[in-house]
């Protein structure tokens, strides 16, 4: 099961960008050939023009691609996306990608239930596009501004569930409370669902412990400061089970072997940091 | 004009332009394969290996710093058996010339990773990392000890009959001294400079940034200091120098050969532009036709000094 | 809640706020004089003064680098009377405290400029500068050697009364020895560091930018060296430590507090922004406040190591 | 005889800028303080936003001053002055100024000659405006384009004399030609000229020569590498003669007892970088 592709290094034409929200930014770039090859859950890596003092590029994921364009939906939190706030039409950016394993695409089987905190809603919405048929939606968030997409997955004609922790949308409290009621209210016999997520660590960590308790596949999408993003450098790594299964821990790189895991290969304990 | 003459020999490697990359900062090969023509390297060094696999430092590894990067990796690596099965198949496939970087925890394991790599095919030369800052045994131990440097360097010399080169430390007050223990010892290149011992505190949580509480510190931040030693070493050895430490454009790379290394290393700016290493060998031609120099060799150690 | 202390103590130095200038960025007090009040300073620590007056470095002194800036001014100034004919009566009228950087080219020199100001009015403390890298004679040769070091301190500690701080240079192996050989030579606190050994070319020239071919490398670039230095330090000696190396914002200063440091002092930045030391106190404040702490030394040494 | 003022560090804003040619811009600068007090010879020096990897202000010459404007003229060269070129009308940076000894105004005696090169007319410019009455000035750069203010000087009723090295505007060859031909056909017993002059080390070097071979005087604003532009760091310094007069050298600050000297104290050999 490949869910990667072979990355490239890109020189990508800014198209615009927009404000989704306060914090939020939704940026356009013509990029063909990343386009082209990207897949849910991958990821490009930016080099973010006018930073001379910074030598890392910074990580995003592929949101959403229209022909030859690639959307991200980035939160200003930092010296380089507040960087990026100044990128305007015309703009030359590096850009590598499309990066790591992302999604599978192929278990047609189960109902998929995508689950997003904050940003981690935007490879969601590409993954709804890119799934089969349409599945349940959880989307959470600190207050109404921070739960993105919902308009993506209701074009795409997917069944929203939608927590905050302010109650200013949907229900209040965390998002895995809304799946938790949504999975007890299951009849028993339904088909089996499928967690696809990706949001902070907390939620990530809770949504492998339902996935155990419930015995229910999750399929995870991690978030490591990264150096390189093509595993080279190994800074990104986190800790996952040894694949002979004989009990011991071993290494991943979440830009090459991830950023999508599987929640039974993770370690939580050693990963944390 | 004919077009200048790029190519250097670092021992008895020959390159075809003097720009390799930095051990650590392009993996053991394939990986940035996807991305750029690594045939047009004039060297790859692949990341440190030991005898056995070793797992590196806990995370975090890495942050960034205004002007380069903090990184306390821990020479992570799938050890001898792990990187011959993994990596040499694919680097054999190559013609540019591999330079591994070699280190153990104690001169024991030194001896024996160069001479596990002495019946390896298509390993051109072995860099001898005695200045990683990252890890609790050997490393840096090795190399801010003039005597322990020669004790290291002719036990590997004996072991091995590839193109030996010292990667030297920064981290100590005269440079010349263990450029020379080197050169005694039996080094057919020195390369210099590894990071230099760094600290990054989270000022929200009061802790170091890195699990290892310290790291080593790369990027443009270093280059003035790394002109200076490679300088300082050049004056002191006859044996070729590779030039490291911050370099980003062929400027600073020429900085380095006219302060006096045969060949350079291009380390950090691979995480900001792969194709970094080819953009500097262009650069290097491009100021050889417009300062009407023939080779490389013209311009090495020509820095003038005095009036 | 009230504010918090800002109020440090280096030696029998008290400071309203732990954020000095550091030693030749600052001249002699009056230049910056016009443009910020002085007078908030935690304390103003003036440019190195020898016995005579010293003509310094030829030019060019100074060159501009990513991050930085190298600098081999070579301590040029007005000699003990100069300075105290020219510069003295200014400085008497403040109530900031004055430190005065010292140095000389022998060990006697080192003895008799100490002495010289024993006798001198206003001079809260005197640094000890044995970690220049920009002059021939004396400077870092004597911050290099650790037996050296504790001579120079000895001998200056039995001709002053002064708070004697002992200005360490980073371009040792272990910096922790070199801290406990100021220590017990009777330092009563320790600055670091001083800027680190460094070299530009010109690849134009092909000749040094600097006239005195290699320079000391500041500012922003030798942060997280610096910030391991005090680390370091901090857990060798009992004695205060005066953090300094590319500060530019109060983070930056928090980092050496947490790290060990009682106290801080910008340099470099000073010529970007001649308010950053009053700029990095507020920050300081903002952060204890923000950080509901009482004082700074409830931040220093703080750092949390090991889990 | 003192030229300079008091400096100050304040917070300008941009008003615009407009190119002049192909090599220089005019900048203008809402900044009140620094207006008020400036005298012709002065300059600022700059932080250059967006600069983040340099930590040297640049120094620029006052060119002209209307109420609280403050008026530079640049030539784009390396990083900083780049990234001026950037600038646009609100930007806010904060300048240091004036600084340095300027021009003497107090010399009624003689006829003043300046002689700039480049965007060393532009404190000329500043001067002209500032002396009593007009005199003449000689303005030479490598082509036409290099030849600046001369409009202002104009504007005054001044005399102007142009020499470029490629003979594309004025007299072909150096300005020093020029100025040599109008001292030669001087009548005897006319007022003896005073030279004020600003321009590269080359042509002030010349021009201490014609000082002391026809016994004139000559001030001459020096052009240096500096630091912290208020006489704190000691990057600045040329070698002039002791003021006590018995032979002997010293340092001088081109930022605090400059940038401009009278000829006669500078010792050339010593100051060559
Ligand atoms: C696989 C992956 C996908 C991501 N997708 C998105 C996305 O779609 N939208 C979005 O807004 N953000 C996304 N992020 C997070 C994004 O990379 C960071 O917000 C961004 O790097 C912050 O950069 P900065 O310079 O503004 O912050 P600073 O804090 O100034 O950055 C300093 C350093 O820390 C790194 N860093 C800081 N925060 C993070 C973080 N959360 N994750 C990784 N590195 C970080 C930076 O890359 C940089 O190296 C993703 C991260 C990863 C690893
Ligand atoms: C008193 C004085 C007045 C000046 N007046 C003017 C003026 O009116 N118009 C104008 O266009 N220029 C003037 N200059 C020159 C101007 O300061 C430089 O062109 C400018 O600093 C170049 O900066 P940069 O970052 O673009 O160049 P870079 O080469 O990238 O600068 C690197 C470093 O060198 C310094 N530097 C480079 N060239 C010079 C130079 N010629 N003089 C001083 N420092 C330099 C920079 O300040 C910086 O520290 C003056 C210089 C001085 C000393
Ligand atoms: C992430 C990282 C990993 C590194 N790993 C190694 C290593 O395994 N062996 C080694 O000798 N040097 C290692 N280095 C040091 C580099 O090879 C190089 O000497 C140093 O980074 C300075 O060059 P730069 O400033 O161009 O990065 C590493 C550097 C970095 C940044
Ligand atoms: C131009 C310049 C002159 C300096 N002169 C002295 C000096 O006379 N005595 C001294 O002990 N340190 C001197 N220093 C070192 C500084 O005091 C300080 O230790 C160093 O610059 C590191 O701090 P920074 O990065 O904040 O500049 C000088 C530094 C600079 C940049
Ligand atoms: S970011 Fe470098 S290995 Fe993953
Ligand atoms: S520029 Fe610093 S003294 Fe003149």
């Amino acid at each position: 099961m490949e869910h990667g592709t072979t990355g490239r290094l890109e020189e990508a034409r800014v198209l615009g960008q927009d404000p989704v929200g306060e914090d939020y930014r939704r940026l356009v770039l013509h990029v063909p050939g990343i386009a082209a090859a990207a897949l849910p859950g991958q990821f490009v890596h930016l080099r973010v023009p006018g930073l001379d003092d910074r030598v890392l590029r910074r990580p995003f994921s592929i949101y959403r691609v229209k022909g030859d364009e690639l959307l991200l939906l980035y939160k200003t939190v930092g010296t380089g996306t507040r960087a990026m706030n100044a990128l305007k039409a015309g703009d030359a950016l590096s850009v590598m990608g499309p990066l790591g394993r992302g999604f599978p695409l192929d278990r047609p089987d189960s109902v998929p239930l995508l689950v997003g905190g904050g940003y981690g809603a935007a490879p969601l919405s590409f993954l709804a596009e890119r799934l089969a048929g349409p599945g349940v939606v959880f989307l959470g968030g600190r207050r109404a501004a921070d739960v993105l997409c919902l308009d993506d997955f209701k074009r795409l004609g997917w069944e929203a569930k939608i927590a905050t922790e302010d109650g200013s949308l949907g229900e209040k409290g965390l998002v895995t409370g809304v799946l938790d009621r949504w999975l007890d209210a299951r009849p028993a016999g339904a088909p089996a669902g499928e967690i696809y997520a990706c949001g902070p660590d907390g939620l990530l960590k809770a949504l492998a412990g339902r996935a155990k308790d419930r015995g229910l596949t999750a399929w995870l999408s991690m978030d490591r400061h990264m150096g390189c993003g093509a595993g080279v450098c190994l800074a990104c790594v986190i800790r996952v089970k040894r694949p002979d299964g004989n009990g011991g821990e071993i290494w991943a790189r979440v830009c090459k072997e991830g950023p999508v895991f599987e929640s039974r290969e993770l370690v939580w304990e050693g990963a944390a940091s | 004009m004919s077009q200048p003459r790029l190519e250097t020999m670092i021992g008895r490697i020959s390159m075809k332009n003097p720009v390799m990359v930095a051990s650590g900062t392009f993996g053991y090969g394939p990986e940035y394969a996807e991305f750029i023509d690594v045939e047009q390297l004039g060297a790859l060094v692949v990341k440190g290996v030991s005898v056995e696999p070793w797992e590196g430092n806990r995370t975090p590894r890495m942050v960034e710093v205004p002007g380069g990067l903090v990184n306390a990796i821990g020479l992570q690596n799938p050890g001898f058996n792990g990187f011959m099965k993994t990596y040499m198949p694919f680097l054999r496939t190559l013609t540019v010339p591999v330079i591994v970087n070699i280190w153990g925890r104690t001169l024991e394991e030194y001896g024996q990773i160069a001479a596990l790599f002495e019946k390896a095919d298509g390993v051109a030369g072995l860099e001898l990392n005695v200045s990683c800052p990252n890890i609790k045994e050997g490393g840096i131990a090795f190399g801010t000890d003039p005597l322990m440097l020669e004790r290291v360097v002719d036990l590997v010399r004996k072991q091995t009959t590839r193109t030996l080169i010292v990667k030297l430390s920064p981290n100590v007050t005269r440079i010349a001294d263990f450029a020379r223990m080197a050169e005694a010892g039996g080094a057919d290149a020195l390369s210099l400079m590894n990071t230099y011992p760094a600290m990054v505190i989270d000022i929200e949580t009061r802790r170091p940034v890195l699990a290892n509480v310290t790291g080593g510190l790369s990027g443009p931040a270093i280059h003035p200091i790394a002109v200076k030693l490679v300088y300082e070493a050049a004056k002191a050895v006859k044996i070729p120098i590779i030039g490291m430490g911050g370099i980003r454009e062929a400027a600073e790379a020429i900085e380095f050969l006219i302060a006096g290394a045969r060949a350079v290393a291009v380390g950090t700016a691979n995480f900001t532009d792969p194709a970094t290493a080819l953009r500097v060998a262009d650069g290097i031609q491009a100021y050889l036709v417009r300062k009407k120099l023939a080779s490389v060799s013209e311009l090495v150690g020509t820095v003038k000094v005095g009036s």
